[in-house]
């Protein structure tokens, strides 16, 4: 009860969660920009509905105007409000061809994978290598989600984040391949204003540019099944040197997996064909 | 209250049962254009699955089709033709004709579907067909199905609703046939001919079917 | 409900109609025939989209034939026309859009 | 027409219901066959109306249920809690795979059992004949086909009820891949809709016909009222859009039922098998290429409702009478090419997203065209205060308020923020409850006397207008602000999330508001009950208005009138300076006044 009317008396605006990419600014603006446009017509309407309301109520001895229109102020209002929307077309155009359009996609600072499921992200690095492993769509499964291909060695040092928690330097252009392995999800950052459905089959670009340390939230916004509401992440921002040390650490768990990995082989080779596992997680 | 005519003549010139089947084809035509959309979205992103199946397909077959459909729709327009000129035997014969050339199209149809139905895919056909997945064991179809790849599932999916769409011609066409030998005989020219327009859409979407289902698929 | 329109003259209609039908069954013919494989595979892509190119043109021309003659566009109010051409243009949108799902980006 | 007339009409309406105009008329009509499978276009409206506020409350019941769970997650529902089923609820608390199915029903039921079989069902049927004076649909039995096709529909759309998997669960929207591993509730949802689908489909093709060969000698197109006229462009959107959902439906059951793969790409990770080779997105295509222009089938009637009512209880012309009927055909033009705006994020090509961005900005122009003349309608006129008027007048404001927030969405960049936000969920109820809904109640406030022959109780309509108005801004006007907040739609349980927690209280606030914008609708229905019991007997005229079924006497007979009609002007003559009356019905022919009452006597297509 007690929280209930505090919002009454604030101003729209002050609703949105902290900004802390570098394009979420001009989102917002655009937004506020509208929003004040939306305001003023707004007021105009509904200033002349309630004047006339009041000023026109039925009175007795009062008879209405007998008249049809003009086609002068029809054409007024029709090519005033044009030019005003198509304006705020125009406007928009900047920014939504900066944040979506996949040719502008600049180049990366940091490349990750994220691959959405029901009900859950998983996020892969390309490991100590540097370079992803190829993807090979036929050995996607519940265990393989990404589809690594098992015989390539780019692949066999990739992390694999199974908890959906993304690690990230701040002011780096961060490009996320998006992608999910079953019904639509929609990777849904709100305090950096980035919002894209993942399809399956298909690997979308998805960038921001933090700015600001911190941990903030991965929320699913597409209906994906009951549990879609649970379908929380976390993003972790770090300053360059803090995630280097994320990184380093990784990349090292990553070596020694390897080396154990293969060690175990080589001992069980003469014995039995195992499958060698293409990933191995880490948190 | 009989000395009123509120039930006017029709203003537009046009019958009220003729002008609402031309609303209605309107709205066939869309339907369609939904199917014929989508083929072509998703025939662009599968073509060589596209052209291996309609390869399996049965040219003779849909040419026999396309004849007797062609012909039918030949025979529905004479018979309203004979209908207005008040020759009702001849409106009898055509419409007769008519209808057995819907029944051919659709025992050519059902010899076309089991001929589907009983076709085990191969190895080689399992490759080229369906990316070398193995069909579904639970399918509730056997064979050559709808869950066999997108081709077919566009197959089945157009020239059944087709088939629906003849069949739901038919129906009104054997009441008209029967009723013409009772003794009231039949007499409403208005609605054999909206029922023509009906018959000669079907036609209509036969003849964009027939080259898209089963012959631009060049062989090499 | 009775029709308005007059069919003025049936014995010409006859005519059409057998007209149509014969020229029905030679651009049947001809689909079929421009099917067969009859353009060198060495033209590769663009014999892929001749064929295409072919069998369209014939089924509209086809197609056409039906509506004017059949369906009695030719002879008929000129605002019937507008329950072929405004679903016609509808489809053509829609092709347009879908179509541009893959391609640019 | 005077009293004895309607006796003598009471008297018909027990006679002749036959539609075949060979002779015996004079048979008696079984009960079933005079107010069951009737052809009557106005017991057709009744059905319609009947049904569709059956289901508003079956709907409701939905939105409250949500509600409760989105203010308390996690608490049982009070008093009816434990009385639902056990696939519903554990201990009265609602699960999270019934809120899904919950949050579908309700938009679904809403949607195709409410808005459009009361905007189109009803208005279409009880309007559309009697405002172009004559005696019933072209195609009368079509008419009672499509309304009997509702029930068995709706009944299978929520089908799902009878299996253990539950109803469908993929928001009315039934989006693939999800959709299509869903249970056996989605297949019935399918062939619910498809049979909907087919039934406005019916409906559509009707009002098209009556509209273009019905119309009585005088009434050229440019002399219909704009109900009349806002019916006929919605039935072509329905004619022109509701296949396209159908064939999307169609293909989807296909994939669903017969596991084919026309949106299901290859190697989905799921227990359902798939060959592949289909694409998800080309469904959201389909299905908003009938949907967008779906929401202007949902508004135009209300629109063209509230032009009217506007008219005569201003006592003055309506302004712009042309430029109104333009912007109908603009805004339904352009609702066929703007579909995509509901895709910015689903990751079609972007370029695309600029065309459609573009194209639903324009959208608003006719749109203000529309708010600025119903404006110019009440400016100098002199507004008598109504059940009706005030649910017209509401309708303009809340629509400015609904169409407003929909231009930020249009703007695709300002879209990546609020898509699937409780900003959308606030703009679909302010267009749709806020204008359709209130459209519709001026409708009925204002059709009423003439459809049942009662006058409603105008006390009990006023509270039902000031309750309803203001607990729908109390609930629904929050609703932009979590939106801002960036609370989703369609999730079981915010707070989860941290970002969302604060905003608890205001989700209680709305439950609360929404359970008294509920009760408020009480009101409507005990009234209308009230009525037809209790009510006093309607004048056949009872707001000196000028359109034709103002003409036929109250209720009108089966047949409608009880002597020829004739028209001589526009529907919107009032208050001609010099006439003895403010009005001028239609069918008068001589007023003598000193403007000439005529707009234009032209029309595109042949008139008598
Ligand atoms: C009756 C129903 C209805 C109506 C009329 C509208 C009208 C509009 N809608 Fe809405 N819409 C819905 C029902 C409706 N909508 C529904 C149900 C959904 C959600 C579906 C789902 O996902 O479940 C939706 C979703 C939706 C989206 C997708 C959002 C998303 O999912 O991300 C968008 C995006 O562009 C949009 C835009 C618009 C626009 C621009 C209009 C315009 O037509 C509005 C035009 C009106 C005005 C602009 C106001 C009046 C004008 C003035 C006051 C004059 C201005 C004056 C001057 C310029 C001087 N709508
Ligand atoms: C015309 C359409 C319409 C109408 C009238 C309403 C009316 C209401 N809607 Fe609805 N709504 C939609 C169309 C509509 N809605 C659509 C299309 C969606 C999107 C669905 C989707 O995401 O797929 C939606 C989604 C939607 C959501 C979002 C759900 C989510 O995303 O998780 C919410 C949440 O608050 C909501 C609430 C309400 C409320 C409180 C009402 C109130 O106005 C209801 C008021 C109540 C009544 C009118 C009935 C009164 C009932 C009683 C008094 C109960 C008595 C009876 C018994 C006990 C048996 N609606
Ligand atoms: Cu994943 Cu919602
Ligand atoms: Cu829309």
């Amino acid at each position: 009860m007690k929280g209930w009317f505090e919002w009454a008396y604030r101003d729209m605006l002050s609703f949105f969660p902290e900004n802390v990419s570098t394009f979420g600014a001009q989102l917002d603006g655009l937004f506020s920009f509208v929003y004040w446009i939306s305001v003023l017509i707004f007021l105009l309407t509904y200033f002349l509905l309630i004047a006339f309301i009041i000023k026109y109520r039925a009175q007795p001895n009062r008879k209405s105007y007998h008249f049809h229109g003009s086609n002068i102020v029809e054409f007024t209002w029709t090519i005033l409000p044009t030019f005003l929307f198509v304006g705020i077309g125009l406007f928009s155009e900047d920014a939504w061809t900066k944040t979506k359009y996949q040719m502008k996609v600049p180049k990366p600072d940091v490349e990750v994978d994220v691959m959405a499921y029901q009900f859950g992200w998983q996020i892969r690095y390309p490991g100590p290598d540097g370079i992803f492993g190829k993807k090979d769509r036929n050995q996607m499964s519940k265990m393989n989600l990404f589809g690594l291909d098992s015989n390539d060695v780019n692949g066999k040092d990739d992390i694999i984040i199974e908890n959906a928690q993304l690690h990230l330097p701040i002011n780096k252009n961060v490009v996320v391949n998006l992608s999910t392995a079953d019904v639509l999800h929609s990777f849904f950052l709100p305090n950096f204003r980035v919002k894209q459905d993942a399809l399956p089959g298909k690997w979308i670009k998805v960038w921001f540019n933090g700015t600001k340390a911190g941990k903030y939230e991965i929320a699913c916004a597409e209906l994906c099944g009951s549990n879609h509401y649970a379908m929380r992440g976390e993003i972790f921002m770090y300053s360059q040197q803090d995630y280097d040390k994320w990184l380093d650490g990784k990349n090292k768990t990553m070596l020694e997996l390897q080396q154990k990995m293969k060690a175990e082989q080589e001992a069980a080779t003469a014995a039995t064909t195992s499958d060698s596992t293409a990933t191995t997680q880490g948190s | 209250m009989s000395g009123l005519s509120l039930s006017h003549e029709p203003v537009s010139g046009v019958a009220h049962g003729k002008l609402a089947m031309w609303a209605f084809l309107a709205s066939e035509i869309m339907f369609f254009s939904g199917f014929f959309g989508a083929f072509i979205v998703l025939r662009n992103s599968n073509l060589d699955v596209f052209s291996a199946s309609a390869a399996e397909l049965n040219k003779w077959l849909a040419l026999v089709n396309t004849i007797v459909l062609i012909g039918s729709s030949l025979t529905m327009a004479l018979s309203i033709l004979q209908l207005q000129k008040g020759n009702v035997k001849l409106f009898r014969l055509f419409m007769g004709l008519t209808i057995l050339c819907g029944l051919i199209f659709l025992v050519v149809k059902t010899v076309e579907y089991s001929g589907k139905f009983h076709h085990v895919l191969d190895e080689h056909e399992i490759m080229h067909l369906r990316n070398g997945v193995p069909p579904n064991p639970d399918a509730l179809l056997p064979g050559i199905n709808p869950s066999t790849n997108v081709f077919f599932a566009f197959y089945f999916l157009m020239t059944g609703f087709h088939a629906i769409h003849v069949i739901a011609g038919l129906i009104p066409m054997v009441f008209m046939f029967v009723k013409s030998f009772t003794k009231g005989g039949y007499n409403h020219p208005v609605k054999v001919e909206s029922l023509g327009l009906y018959w000669h859409f079907v036609d209509l979407v036969w003849i964009f079917l027939f080259p898209i289902l089963y012959l631009i698929f060049p062989a090499h | 409900m009775a029709s308005t329109h007059q069919h003025d003259d049936a014995h010409d209609h006859q005519k059409d109609y057998i007209k149509v039908i014969m020229w029905l069954l030679i651009f049947t013919a001809l689909t079929v025939a421009a099917a067969l494989d009859w353009i060198p595979a060495s033209w590769g892509d663009y014999g892929n989209k001749l064929h295409i190119g072919i069998g369209l043109l014939i089924a509209f021309a086809k197609a056409a034939m039906v509506v004017y003659i059949f369906m009695h566009i030719k002879f008929d109010q000129k605002f019937i026309r507008l329950f072929i051409g405004i679903p016609l243009f509808l489809f053509s949108v829609m092709v347009f859009a879908f179509t541009a799902l893959e391609s640019f980006y | 027409m005077s009293a004895t007339s309607a006796v003598a009409n009471n008297h018909h309406d027990v006679h002749s219901h036959s539609h075949d105009h060979h002779g015996h008329d004079h048979h008696e009509l079984s009960f079933i066959q005079k107010y069951i499978f009737s052809t009557d276009h106005k017991v057709i409206a009744r059905q319609f109306m009947f049904s569709a506020l059956f289901f508003l409350f079956v709907g409701g019941f939905f939105a409250l249920l949500i509600r409760w769970q989105l203010a308390y997650p996690g608490k049982a529902i009070p008093i009816i809690g434990n009385l639902l089923p056990a696939t519903w609820v554990t201990d009265g608390v609602v699960q999270a795979s019934f809120y899904t199915q919950l949050l579908t029903m309700h938009g679904s039921v809403m949607i195709f059992l409410v808005i459009i079989p009361l905007a189109v069902g009803m208005f279409g049927n009880f309007c559309i004949p009697l405002m172009l004076g004559t005696d019933d649909m072209a195609l009368p039995k079509l008419n009672m086909f499509s309304f009997w096709l509702m029930p068995p529909a709706a009944m299978i759309t929520m089908g799902g009820f009878w299996f253990p998997d539950g109803m469908a669960a993929a928001g009315w929207t039934s989006y693939p891949p999800l959709a299509v591993i869903n249970g056996p509730g989605q297949t019935c949802w399918l062939i619910g809709v498809f049979l909907i689908g087919f039934s406005s489909i019916m409906g559509g093709v009707n009002y098209i016909t009556t509209i273009l060969n019905k119309r009585t000698p005088g009434m050229t197109l440019f002399r219909m009222p704009l109900t009349v006229w806002a019916l006929f462009i919605t039935a072509m959107l329905i004619v022109l859009g509701t296949p396209v959902l159908a064939a999307a439906l169609s293909m989807q059951f296909f994939d669903q039922f017969l596991g084919s793969s026309f949106f299901i790409p290859d190697n989905l990770v799921t227990t359902k098998k798939f060959v592949g080779g289909g694409q998800a997105v080309l469904f959201q295509h389909l299905f908003w290429f009938y949907s967008h222009p779906a929401v202007y089938i949902m508004i135009l009637t209300p629109m063209g409702i509230v032009s009217d009512v506007l008219a005569t209880f201003a006592r003055k012309p309506l302004y712009g009478y042309k430029a109104m009927i333009f912007a109908l055909m603009a805004i339904a033009f352009l609702g066929f090419i703007v579909w995509g705006h509901h895709m910015f994020q689903s990751g079609m090509n972007p370029l695309l997203g600029t065309t459609f961005m573009l194209s639903t900005i324009v959208i608003a122009v006719p749109s203000a065209i529309k708010i600025f003349n119903w404006l110019g309608t009440i400016w100098r006129g002199n507004i008598h205060f109504t059940a009706a008027s005030m649910n017209a007048l509401a309708f303009i404001a809340t629509f400015i308020i609904g169409g407003l927030s929909g231009v930020f969405m249009a703007s695709a960049p300002i879209d990546i923020y609020i898509h699937d936000t409780y900003f959308i969920v606030a703009h679909i109820h302010y267009v749709l409850f806020g204008g359709a809904l209130f459209g519709i109640f001026a409708g009925i406030y204002y059709w009423f006397p003439k459809m049942f022959g009662k006058m409603l109780n105008e006390n009990m309509g006023r509270k039902h207008f000031y309750w309803s108005f203001i607990f729908f801004n109390l609930t629904f006007f929050p609703m932009h602000i979590l939106g801002v907040g960036g609370h989703m739609r369609r999730i079981y349980d915010p707070y989860i999330y941290d970002f969302l927690k604060p905003f608890q209280p205001m989700n209680e606030f709305i439950t609360i508001a929404a359970g008294l914008l509920g009760f408020s609708q009480l009101i409507l229905v005990v009234n209308i009950l009230w009525t037809i019991k209790f009510g006093k007997k309607a004048p056949d005229n009872p707001w000196n208005a000028n359109t034709l079924e103002w003409s036929a006497p109250t209720p009108p007979p089966h047949g409608n009138f009880t002597e020829d009609i004739r028209v001589y002007r526009g529907p919107y003559e009032y208050s001609m300076p010099g006439a003895k009356e403010d009005y001028a019905p239609q069918t008068k022919q001589d007023i003598p006044s000193e403007v000439e009452g005529e707009i234009v006597d032209e029309s595109m297509f042949k008139a008598h």
